[in-house]
């Protein structure tokens, strides 16, 4: 069975500079949303538009019960409790809520211990870690990768095990497409005392998540790469987690009773919800995920590694590319550099052919320079690409490096 | 020939070659046809900001006259570094400062390239005509 | 001239309750969307939907050109610099981000001096403020405000005369309709050296802005409440005070060079937009301000005078009924007690024929406890309000009065 | 007769009254109906947390049996409150920890009422339900 979404996607009917029918492949920046997520949006601006939980009249209380029932779909999506999702701005916000909770709650105490990160963090799951490292004078420890772009698990328990406050690794690699392992990482960090955070970014859009079975105590998501919106994300806090940290940003809803002398604030999720909260985005989520859920993840992810494979076996037929982080299950995430070719290069002239991919360091500079790298050309695969686009990226791809000498 | 003219006549240049194939492939040669970039200047100091490539700028004022080092470890930037260096190199640092900051879009650059190309074009652009402007106010 | 705006609003064709059509005057809570708006999202996601400032193929440059026509357009829209305005989530993330900004940059300076706010502040502009007092030692200072519902302008002198960093006051009180004297504030505060924020939530919905004008260092406002979509708000920034200001989230774009050791930032706008932003959001806001400026203010301002005015009178006929705050120019916002009637009970049973009007405290409760009322009912006018709302609103009241004896 | 049948009781009433206006009346004659409340229990511990207007709710435990002291600022709310009474004042706590959080729903009462009220009513529920529990798991 071969599922064909793309009808549902009506930007993939676009053509770029010209004539040149578009390719989409830089996935893993954003996806492109079905008609499920438009029409959804549509739909609540047209019938049930209003602020939510600020109760009173009808359209009123139609927001509130959309908004709220996507925070359903958003539990039942990670195996876990309404009450334990968070919406935020994107994943970043909800890095940045975690550390500065983080740092108000346990403030002083965090001195001396360490945060541990990994080498292949995107910016927005080191720099808030730094930021929190300089005010509260905790260490920032980075675990090693190999160079087959996987974990070194050896380095990581022996940074949980010694004096490690917070552990916050990336479910899966925005560059290198590695898949860590995350369920060991967690089960140290609890026998250790450690507070576990996971970066699901890239890993949502290709597989299923359990948050139960992971056994993290936080864990999040942008919307706009999971087929969903701008400007909405998810953050999965542990109930009694989420009971212990302090509030983050402060405003209307996410407070109990307001004097100047004192304010005492809501209970989760909302109290990490301050001011009127991205209703339509929140409920776009919804609907992209319902959309998720009524394909069958396995044929889809099935179908993501055959074009994934038809691009890397394409690739290799050229003996100056060089696929980094070696042989493992990629996810759709394909990163490579070619021999006295500079990724710009490239990019720009299968932009102009109507593959769009990504080249650069990806928000990741730390691991370009562990790699040596300036940057890599980067493609990645989602749910509507086809065999087709594989061999338009090949083809693509051929006539640049040709070009290019 | 004034700077708008050479830039009319690049323009041309490129609107006489309507495949991006083509384009590309001049662009190509006229970074390859780049004076060598002096090994001393190749520091961060002289690394233009805002490009997605490295691109390294070096002025020089010979009696008044603005000339400038110029090179990138990517080919196409390459070109445009070159194209640049046809407009502004050789320039008194009066006539850059003078001229306008949309050369890009009046060479229709940005409609015959790649965005992100034009981008790094802006930061070229801006570049020069700082180092111009400091001539201009700071000059012996 | 009479502008008959509904029609661009599909949303006021709807009946809720069964048949009772829709009477919206709820708008200070949120605004309904024009058309305009709507087709401004789905156009952007049919047609070139990709990450912004990530540079690289044809659609990512469509992404950014759009969202940075839409920063060009808020900078129109105040008369300011494109580089001056920041995107953010919502007015209460700008206050929060203008808060814990001055608390990093200018940190322990601050303690014993003093932050200035009003009685009349939504909670948005009041407890960011309260925490960064608890974390840095400033001492939070409120101006009275008189029976009048007006600022106490010589309280007002006084405190920002004494020691104060930061003067934060709203452009124009969501509860009272009241304007403040924003540009004698912002003179005061320059004149005695303290930053001045103006919350212009509730004014841009109504009038002209320049930013220029008014004199402060910073000027916010949110989108969902200016026709726009939610997740979206402005922060105004004098460039060269923004130029001094620490960064706020940390993450993507917001960075020129990360190390483990050490991380650069971007010039602003770009440095307090952490992640990627929402660039639905911004081009919504966009196409609604265009909206806005497609249609002309005086006129629009002139009709929601007299529907409010309309409203008022028949309110005055019942002699249960007290206005809050006075008696000067309203700007659509409308707040009252009824004696010995409960705001709820009313709004209960106006919403159940077709008037949404907001009841509560409308996250003001120092205000209402100033008041020494509860909550008031609050009924707020905007474009698309015609006197035919303003007779239903009427009626309704009249009826709910009469059943709730 | 159990919750259950009371529920049924008067979700049949209100069905009855298909206009809105004589629903409401009803409630509000409902809510004139209680008996006046304690002042002595008119404190910030007995308020109901969740309701947008201000609900009391006040225990008595006697002889294994709860009663409970209701009384809201506004009327409507104060009906709804007088039905809740209809339900669980009078019965043991094992009843009340046993009948299901959906009361509100069951009713139909969400559908016919305005919904921030019947967001108070959940609050009001899960109140009632919590001194249940406890009584029923502190008992003396
Ligand atoms: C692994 C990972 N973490 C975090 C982010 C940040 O996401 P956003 O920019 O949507 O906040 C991204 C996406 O760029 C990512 O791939
Ligand atoms: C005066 C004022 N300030 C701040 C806010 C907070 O806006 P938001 O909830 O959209 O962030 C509001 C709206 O509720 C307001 O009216």
């Amino acid at each position: 069975m071969i599922y064909d979404l793309r009808s549902q996607f009506p930007i993939l009917q676009r053509h770029v500079h010209g004539d040149k029918p578009l390719v989409y492949l830089d996935n893993a920046a954003t996806t492109q949303k079905p008609k499920a997520v438009l029409d959804a949006i549509a739909d609540f601006y047209v019938t049930s538009n209003a602020n939510a939980h600020r109760g009173g009249h009808a359209l009123g209380a139609e927001a509130t019960a959309l908004y709220e029932s996507a925070r359903g779909t958003i539990g039942r999506f990670l195996n876990a409790a309404p009450e334990s999702v968070v919406f935020t701005h994107g994943a970043t916000e909800a890095l940045n809520l975690l550390a500065t909770s983080i740092e108000r709650t346990y403030g002083a105490s965090l001195r001396g211990k360490s945060i541990v990160i990994s080498e292949m963090e995107h910016h927005a799951n080191i720099v808030p870690w730094q930021v929190l490292c300089e005010r509260t004078g905790a260490l920032l420890k980075v675990i090693r990768i190999c160079d087959d772009g996987s974990l070194d698990m050896q380095h990581a328990q022996e940074l949980i095990a010694h004096n490690c406050a917070v552990v916050s690794i990336a479910h899966m690699s925005n560059v290198l497409g590695t898949i860590n392992d995350v369920e060991t990482i967690c089960t140290w960090a609890r026998e250790h005392g450690a507070h576990s955070i996971v970066d699901g970014c890239q890993f949502v859009v290709h597989n299923q998540v359990s948050v139960d079975n992971i056994g993290c105590d936080a864990y999040v998501f942008g919307g706009h790469k999971v087929y969903g919106p701008f400007g909405i994300g998810v953050l999965y806090g542990r109930p009694e987690w989420l009971t212990v940290l302090e509030p983050y940003q402060a405003g209307g809803a996410m407070i109990d009773n307001v004097t100047f002398e004192k304010t005492t604030y809501a209970e989760p999720p909302l109290r990490f919800e301050a001011g009127t909260p991205n209703i339509e985005g929140a409920i776009g989520l919804g609907a992209a995920i319902n959309w998720l859920s009524s394909i069958d993840r396995k044929t889809v992810a099935d179908q993501e590694t055959s074009v994934t494979e038809a691009m890397i076996d394409g690739l290799l037929q050229h003996d100056r590319v060089r696929v980094i982080g070696g042989d493992y299950a990629r996810n759709g995430i394909i990163s490579i550099v070619v021999d006295g070719i500079h990724a710009n290069d490239l990019g720009t002239l299968m932009d102009e052919q109507g593959v769009a991919v990504r080249t650069g360091h990806h928000c990741a500079m730390p691991l370009m320079r562990r790699l040596g790298l300036q940057g890599t050309l980067r493609a990645s695969v989602a749910a509507y690409n086809s065999i087709d686009d594989a061999h338009r990226f090949l083809d693509a791809f051929s006539r640049s490096c040709r070009m290019l000498g | 020939m004034t700077i708008i003219e050479t830039i009319e006549q690049l323009a041309a240049k490129l609107a006489g070659l309507p495949d991006w194939e083509d384009r590309y492939t001049e662009i190509i040669a006229m970074g390859k046809g780049l004076p060598l970039y002096p090994e001393e200047f190749r520091s961060d100091q002289f690394k233009v900001k805002g490009c997605q490539s490295q691109v390294w700028l070096h002025p020089r004022n010979e009696a008044g006259v603005l000339h400038f080092d110029a090179d990138s470890d990517a080919l196409i930037v390459k070109g445009l570094v070159a194209l640049l260096m046809n407009v502004y190199s050789g320039r008194t640092p009066a006539e850059i400062v003078a001229s306008n900051d949309d050369i890009a879009k009046e060479l229709s650059l940005e409609q015959h390239l790649s965005p992100n190309r034009a981008n790094g074009l802006a930061s070229m652009i801006k570049q020069i005509r700082l180092y111009a402007l400091a001539y201009s106010l700071l000059k012996p």
